[in-house]
């Protein structure tokens, strides 16, 4: 097993999901990735927590304006139809259910769809965003990640072991290596690479993967 | 993206029997007369929706509008705060004859329950009605020795706004005093339907004088030369369907 | 005793105790007579529910804009400063303890502060408006009304007996024949009309009147 | 009536020790910089104000603004949600030096906590953070067969807000995503004073395009060519008063 999908091409798989005139928000870092993949023909308009509705991408270097940022601090652009609203009307849009998807980064995703993604542990200055009120908001929430950490072990696990960002709330997650549901507390494999077995699959991934009748080959273009 | 929609009757085609409809305006201030009327229309044609929950601040005056809607006999229940106006016959008559429902709820205690719902908030404490007829049966607690009442997020099926500018993604900007409850509803309501009073491209309204932003909204209606419920009442109209 | 303030005294007399600069909202009705005696030289902003602040007087006949009302339905103009906002706004502003003074009817006022004035029982059809948000809003409540109903009942009494629209809520009263504070759960006279004797006004007056060394004459011009 | 203040100086003047300010601005979009230099000053000339806790949804990046708040010694505690940016060095040597307290809290919780306060709502329920570390001693409730947590109003003595065009009433527009929190705690603080890049009389504002209405707003100072955070972090400037 050694072939496995870029970050680019998990974003890529990502934006395939993400339908025409749906509201999205991505989270900070990788996330961000997905905006740049979005299939032709498709419009799908990007909220910010910091309270921006419909930004572009980013400016040109020397063009930015810091009063035009994402929650990442970056420097974005406007597009036509855009809007401008204060925190509270922003997480009203996020907690009220307004937001179709948000695509989140992992620790760890849990079969049980409790994730993990703000903290990894007592050490150091813990910060959160918004991430545990986009939990709990978007109608779908979705992971991309890499499938397994640095040293090689499962994100996707039986019980997320780290400090929580919300309880069952994650519906699908794009790994490097899969597509997975979380449907009634269990990973359903969805789409895998066609070069790698399901025994290969398993063997890191940290929750058994159940099986349907038709699995997806996973296939990104070169990026 | 395009929000926007044929007609009126395509814009209040949505709306099912016993559905909870949320209706912007506070008095004739805002009130989308237009897309009553046409949900009055629809109903005396084919005899639905009708058994309708309402949500306004008030119960209708006149013949026209909120007050026509009863009249013809669509709604079941009114939650409301005011159910009075200068002319309110068409409420007073029904309700007196046990023939509707009503919710009276305080205005502010109104607005929040919408607000919340758009917020996702589901339960909230507020000061007012503590100690009053109207906080009968719901929780209450005390908070750095106060006391509040737990009131309720107030969620709807559908509303139906009047705004001034609306762009095709559902942007939307109100005219003077006739935003009141609408930019809370619209965020309520799980369908949201607007007739703007003149319909732009996306990017014609600043984003920064933008009060609903498009996320809240579903469809968009032009309706050009909108009338007011005020100037009707006044006049003596009747619409009757 | 035949003398008393006409409804205009009554209010001219609530005006004076109307600093400038405060923000102030007046119940619909009788209250809103208040703006008309604004002394020289002082502004107060005028509050609306339905999402005014800072209007001024009605229009000319002929010149009402039915977008532009008040919460009593009635068409009002602009001061320069004005602004609009939406109804939860609005009620931040009465319910978080922006406003500096409200000034409400009244069918019963208790010596406890409890106010009676939005239902005269179970008949007919009930409606509250905004007026129990007002009460717990303002930093300061205080109601104006004749000193007795129309039967010459006590209108200032010991226990409302209509349905309470607050607990606690009002801390003055300004009547036809008096000013009176609420304080520690008792009436404090603090004027009374000269013509007026003390126990003149106790007679009409369905609780104690508390009586501190100094009580001020209640005179208003002819208006 | 005009709330106009005469300098920086006066502006911060009411600002005493042990007091809870609002800051206003995400990131450096909307950091009233000005105001909270002059706050710097006036501590290391006379060593007040000190021990103050600060709500903003950061704490500090670089040198400037808050983050020579901090680095000044005058922040007890911060109140925020994401304490790390490009350059957190002032906030994270003293917090893990034990000499700064945080009370970290989700980002929305923030917000709505702090509209909460200026709204008069006491407590509400919000499914955020249910069943995480950050809902740890917190009441919660089920609504609907879902799990909420109860939260707090947060309410502060002092808001420092920057703002686009204010005027002498207190009036105010922000600029594009400088907006953020700043009216939520223009609305939560006992009192809220205002650095705005351009003073105008009352009646400049069209009132439908004001965003922060007067009410909310005790004090306005222009200040007419305002810096940005952002820029003078990368700029590399440090402020130590």
């Amino acid at each position: 097993m050694s072939a496995k999908l870029s970050n680019a091409q998990i974003a890529w798989r990502a934006a395939q999901d993400i339908e025409d005139g749906t509201y999205v928000n991505l989270g900070i870092g990788f996330p961000e990735m997905v905006a740049k993949f979005q299939p032709e023909g498709r419009q799908a308009i990007f909220h910010t927590e910091n309270g921006v509705l419909n930004f572009g991408e980013a400016p040109a270097a020397g063009e930015e304006d810091w009063d035009l940022i994402n929650a990442g601090k970056k420097a974005i652009t406007l597009r036509p139809g855009a809007a401008f609203f204060h925190h509270a009307d922003s997480f009203a849009m996020v907690r009220g259910g307004h937001l179709d998807v948000a695509i989140l980064g992992a620790y760890e995703v849990a079969e049980n769809g409790d994730l993990a993604n703000w903290s990894t542990g007592p050490k150091g200055v813990p910060a959160v965003g918004g991430a545990m009120d986009l939990v709990h908001g978007a109608k779908r929430v979705a992971v991309i990640t890499d499938h397994v950490t640095k040293d090689g072990k499962p994100k996707l696990v039986q019980r997320c072991t780290l400090p929580l960002t919300g309880v069952g709330c994650v519906t699908r997650v794009y790994t490097s290596l899969a597509v997975v549901d979380i449907e009634g507390g269990r990973f359903v494999l969805r789409e895998k690479l066609p070069s790698l077995s399901i025994d290969e699959l398993q063997a890191v991934t940290g929750a058994e993967l159940v099986l349907p009748p038709q699995i997806g080959d996973l296939v990104a273009p070169e990026l | 993206m395009d929000k926007t929609l044929a007609n009126l009757e395509a814009a209040v085609g949505g709306i099912e029997d016993g559905m909870t409809v949320m209706i912007g305006g506070f008095g004739g201030s805002g009130a989308p007369i237009e897309l009553i009327h046409a949900l009055v229309d629809r109903f005396q044609r084919t005899g639905s929706p009708k058994n309708l929950t309402v949500v306004n601040n008030n119960a209708g005056n006149g013949r026209v509008g909120l007050a026509a809607m009863i009249d013809a006999g669509m709604v079941g229940k009114m939650i409301c705060s005011f159910p009075r106006s200068a002319d309110p016959r068409a409420f007073t008559e029904k309700y007196l004859a046990g023939e509707i429902a009503l919710e009276l709820v305080p205005q502010g205690t109104l607005a929040e329950r919408i607000r919340a719902a758009g917020a996702g908030i589901p339960a909230f404490y507020t000061p007012t009605s503590y100690g009053t007829d109207l906080a009968v049966g719901k929780p209450t607690a005390e908070f750095d020795g106060r006391h509040y009442v737990q009131e309720r997020w107030l969620k709807a099926d559908v509303a139906l706004l009047k705004a001034e500018l609306g762009d095709r993604m559902g942007n939307l900007t109100y005219r003077k005093a006739a935003r009141n409850f609408s930019p809370l509803m619209a965020a309520a309501a799980s369908r949201t339907i607007v007739q703007v009073s003149r319909l732009v491209e996306p990017g014609a309204i600043d984003p920064e004088q933008v009060i609903t932003p498009s996320i809240f909204v579903d469809g968009v209606v032009e309706v050009a030369d909108a009338q007011q419920e005020e100037a009707l009442m006044r006049q003596g109209v009747a619409h009757v369907g």
